[in-house]
């Protein structure tokens, strides 16, 4: 009996490793929208979605993924991934060749809030945590292409060799900022300490924080900021089923109870998110 | 469904009446917004929401959900708006749409599991309650109603005594003898029983060395958990003369299709909406390709047909 | 395992002393010859072979098997050729190899238990027994043994009675509280506890509809159970204090290792055979690469390290 | 931590449908054999493999496919199978692409027995029940060199646009006798009953019967041969687990009781054989 399946589908342009175990990939997204559920037509940075594998019980669940790049092809529109391979499903989507189709839903979550009179606006990216913030720059330039803000990124990668998406970053900002653990390019130690060292350089006033990364690394960010007035936005990660907002499984605490990442999120006010 | 040669998929739960037996299991359907930009809520056979108790409840702290080999485990910890808020706030978008509603319900006593029904049966707008017994008893130091018959068919009784809703009574798997629970909530007076509900499970992050659920244990679902699931439906079946609905594992037409021949009189779709939010409508239409295919005119006429 | 840095992986099984952690799982590595031109078995931890009863068993009648989603199903019927053909002519075979044999032991009363218990006693060539109670006490209308703490507990006893080899009890999962039979196996005297057995399932041929088994039901294994057999060993470690062997869908090292981490002293490796011959192997050295990696110089080290 | 895995692989050459749901798969075996573990080295004609897709959970246990065809290639042996699409597993084995590569386990079972001596091969095949029958005729042909046997083989389909491995067959029988169920192409029934009326003109005595196809027609062949001193043999079918005889699951009802069919068969005199 054919196994129907309604799911939409991306057809893998490429999906090439530009970094060690680091992946950059292109859908083409085909398949029907029902007109009111949530459209690619308009996507937020920070906005994310979940990938599966065609007609495969393992990994079973989707896997989420931010949008790092969106923009209409010459047939449908393309969507760009920049993952890391970290397990099973990344692994077995790495392995996915050109020309193949591969399940998506999306785009899910609340994304980035935009602050259209900030004049400066400062990226703190983690690894592949600089995937949404490369979208977010990119909507920056051109949403406020008259009066547009200072956009200072800083990068942070364990070595030289592991830093992704600064080509990118390079196109959108006016300064960019490196760090690795190793020290074997840019300033040696965490990223965050290196964004500590400037703090006092930025009026807060009219500056925007917006960062993604690792937890620890979230984490310190919020103790650095803590007495800063400056607004701070983060996007963050845990486990997902559905995606939606209906298992209620990727809850986090933040200061009035538990909040899903996928439907309240990915985007938190720093502030408000409660470390254990 | 215009077409007059299809199958009549019309079944009857216990004095519900369903136009289909394609029905979301709970709390892996939200309380019903969270698909309605996926699916036409309408096409529905009955939309089951989250499970409600008396009080909002905040649920278990991260991590609560881990994947497992063709499944998942979740420790959600019944989060839930509790039943005021659901009816001030979530039943009044439900009743928007032409799908029954059917409540899952719990409380960790007798009294609490009645006054839920109460509240319940007196907002309007909810079709059936399902009983969910596997939750701990807190009186009884935890152990689960679903586990102990007397338990069961005292939540059974009470809940029917103060509701004049269809009650259907959700099962536990984690028992020794499912029939006996069975029995016992059939003669609480139950209108229908559902099964199953998830497999106690767990799963260990081994750099970590850590449990992946902050809670240690979880619940099993996906289709890990059908062939226990179907061989329970099938000794319930056997056991009980009430409407028995089956749930575990389900994610596609074949699978519900299963269910309905070892007697299930519909079947709920939990986990597999995570996978596809739009699964039910799938399953909804190849279990009318089945029936066309087989020139099977009505699907009571399939319901309960293994040959063995 | 030249090397002397190697981490130390030998363990003790109730007194029985184990090379390292990895055993077969019984009915799933044959009487041993079957897979000893793909394995060194002197390489194993210990050789279980498939259950052994009074007399020779021809099984249930075919279909015996299925596929499920991410396992199987099996209603082999506990098929074997009997104690006195085992001794006479399974076991002369297995006394050319340096691995210890374990026999898996049943019966259909409790006379029966002790008397093959006896028989492979007096045989030589046998190190240790494992009682698997999730058979059918005829004499109780078909309960399992292991669905009764008072029968599970007579077993191991008359068991104990007639052998000085060390006894493991294996505990089926299909019961509410695994934990309480665990128990009273232990009161028994069980030197170990191993578990799990399969879960009680069933699968439907939509086709034809008949069940995939002829007996209609089997037992479910592979990846699928893992998360269950996971949570048991948990529950059981927590209980008891003898050894507890883990059981249930380990397919590599990492599922391996989060037994080890769970409590368990060692695993069993079942259906994961079928899929690859040189499972057991590919597990053993991963095991050995994950102490390294990890710096632990004796897997008594890890045993029993998560944190909760 | 990497995922050990010991199995012998084959890396696929060609996997065309040449018929349709039907495929030709050609494979080049790779990987180690213990020395005394069953080697490719030497197969008798019935003996299969068991074929399961690489690092996949599903479908979750090997396929048993008959042994098509074997010989040296350029670099390692080479094994062509024939096989038809019928459920999940032979679906997704498929898809296969040229140097993607499938776990493979075997040589396995008991083969057919030859009959130095007989003069008259009588096959009769059913669907890509073909598939062993094919291999035994080569071998005939092979090892009898010298006075080879007459060779005649009874294909049956559905219809004729289902013949499968007719072109082989032709290079090895002397003689092919065609039936379909309806009537498309030969004789109109069933491949059996065109052999029943062929019976008489064998000499019992220095013929012999192979078979292997859909349990109904080996059925019907049984009793077509009651009481006929003809040997015949049949390869019969049964689901398996282990392949190698260890899980007693592939259960075979004949007259001694049950047979695994998977290592005291596929193989097995045709008058054994108990039916239900
Ligand atoms: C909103 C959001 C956006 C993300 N965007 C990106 C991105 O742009 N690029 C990128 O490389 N990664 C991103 N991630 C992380 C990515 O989802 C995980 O790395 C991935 O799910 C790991 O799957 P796996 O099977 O390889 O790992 P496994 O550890 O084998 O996965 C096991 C289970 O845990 C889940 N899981 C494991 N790690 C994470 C994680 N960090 N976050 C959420 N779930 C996890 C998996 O989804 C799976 O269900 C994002 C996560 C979230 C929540
Ligand atoms: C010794 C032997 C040799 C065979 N040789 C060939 C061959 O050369 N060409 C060919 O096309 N087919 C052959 N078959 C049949 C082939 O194994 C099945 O068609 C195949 O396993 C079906 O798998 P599936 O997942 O597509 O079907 P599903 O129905 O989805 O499979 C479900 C389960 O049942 C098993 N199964 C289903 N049908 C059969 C069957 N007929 N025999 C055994 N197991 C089955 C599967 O292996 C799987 O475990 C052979 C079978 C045996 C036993
Ligand atoms: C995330 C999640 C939350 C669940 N919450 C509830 C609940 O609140 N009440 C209930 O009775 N069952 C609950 N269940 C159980 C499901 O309704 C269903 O019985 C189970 O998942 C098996 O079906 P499935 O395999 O199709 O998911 C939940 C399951 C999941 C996965
Ligand atoms: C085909 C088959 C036969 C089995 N026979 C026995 C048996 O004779 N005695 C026993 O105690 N367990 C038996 N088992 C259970 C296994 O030993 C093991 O407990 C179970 O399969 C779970 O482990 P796994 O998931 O690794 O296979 C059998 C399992 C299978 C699949
Ligand atoms: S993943 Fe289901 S609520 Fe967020
Ligand atoms: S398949 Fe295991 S014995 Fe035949």
């Amino acid at each position: 009996m054919p196994h129907k399946n309604s799911m939409i589908s991306g057809r893998i342009i490429f999906n090439r490793e530009i970094v060690k175990d680091h992946f950059l990939m292109s859908l083409k997204v085909s398949g029907h929208f029902s007109s009111d559920e949530p459209s690619f037509q308009k996507v937020s940075p920070g906005q994310f979605i979940m990938l599966r594998v065609k007609g495969d019980e393992s990994p079973f669940l989707g896997r989420p993924m931010s949008i790092y790049s969106l923009y209409p092809g010459t047939s449908g529109l393309v969507i760009e991934l920049l993952y890391r391979v970290v397990g099973k499903g990344t692994h077995i989507i790495s392995r996915l060749k050109p020309d193949e189709e591969i399940y998506i839903l999306g785009p899910l979550g609340r994304g980035f809030d935009i602050f259209p009179d900030c004049s400066c606006v400062i990226l703190i990216a983690g690894g592949v945590g600089i995937a949404p913030l490369s979208f977010l720059g990119k909507h920056y330039m051109r949403d406020t292409a008259n009066k547009s803000p200072k956009i200072i990124c800083y990068v942070g990668a364990q070595r030289s060799d592991l830093l992704v998406g600064l080509d990118r970053m390079e196109e959108i900002c006016s300064d960019i900022r490196i760090s690795t653990d190793d020290g074997s390019r840019g300033y040696h130690g965490l990223v965050t300490e290196l964004f500590q060292k400037d703090i006092t350089s930025y009026n807060n006033s009219n500056s925007v924080v917006y960062s993604c990364g690792p937890s620890p690394m979230i984490k310190s960010l919020a103790e650095i900021l803590r007495n800063q007035p400056v607004p701070c936005q983060v996007s963050v990660e845990e486990r997902m089923a559905c995606g939606v907002g209906a298992c209620l499984g990727c809850a986090i605490s933040v200061k009035s109870g538990y909040r899903r990442v996928c439907k309240d999120g990915p985007v938190f006010d720093i502030h408000e998110i409660v470390w254990d | 469904m215009k077409n007059p040669h299809n199958p009549k998929l019309q079944v009857n739960i216990g004095g519900l009446v369903l136009k289909n037996p394609v029905m979301t299991a709970s709390g892996t359907f939200g309380y019903g917004e969270e698909y309605s930009n996926y699916i036409d809520l309408n096409r529905l056979g009955a939309l089951i929401v989250k499970g409600i108790s008396l009080e909002r409840r905040t649920g278990n702290p991260p991590h609560r959900i881990m994947e497992t080999p063709c499944g998942m485990l979740n420790s959600i910890g019944l989060e839930n708006v509790g039943v005021r808020s659901f009816v001030d706030e979530k039943l009044p978008f439900l009743k928007n749409f032409d799908v029954p509603v059917i409540v899952n319900i719990f409380g960790e006593t007798v009294e609490e599991y009645r006054r839920v029904a109460e509240a319940l049966s007196n907002a309007g707008g909810v079709h059936g309650l399902e009983v969910n017994i596997s939750c701990p008893n807190v009186l009884k130091g935890g152990v689960e109603f679903g586990a102990d018959p007397d338990m069961a068919n005292k939540v059974t009784r009470n809940v029917k005594s103060v509701t004049d809703l269809p009650v259907m009574v959700k099962l536990t798997p984690n028992v020794t003898d499912i029939a006996e629970i069975a029995g016992s909530v059939e003669d609480g007076g139950a209108d229908a029983i559902s099964l199953i509900n998830t497999l106690k499970g767990m799963s260990v992050d081994i750099e970590e060395r850590v449990p992946h659920l902050k809670n240690i244990t979880g619940g099993l679902s996906g289709p890990a958990i059908k062939p226990v699931a179907l061989r329970m439906v099938w000794e319930v079946v056997n056991r009980v003369s009430i409407p028995v609905i089956g749930i575990g594992g389900i994610m596609d037409a074949a699978d519900a299709v299963e269910f309905l021949i070892a007697g299930a009189r519909a079947i709920q779709v939990g986990t597999a909406s995570f996978v596809n939010p739009r699964v039910t409508m799938d399953i909804l239409e190849g279990i009318n390709d089945y029936l066309i295919k087989h020139g099977i005119h009505d699907i009571n006429d399939l319901i309960g047909t293994l040959k063995v």
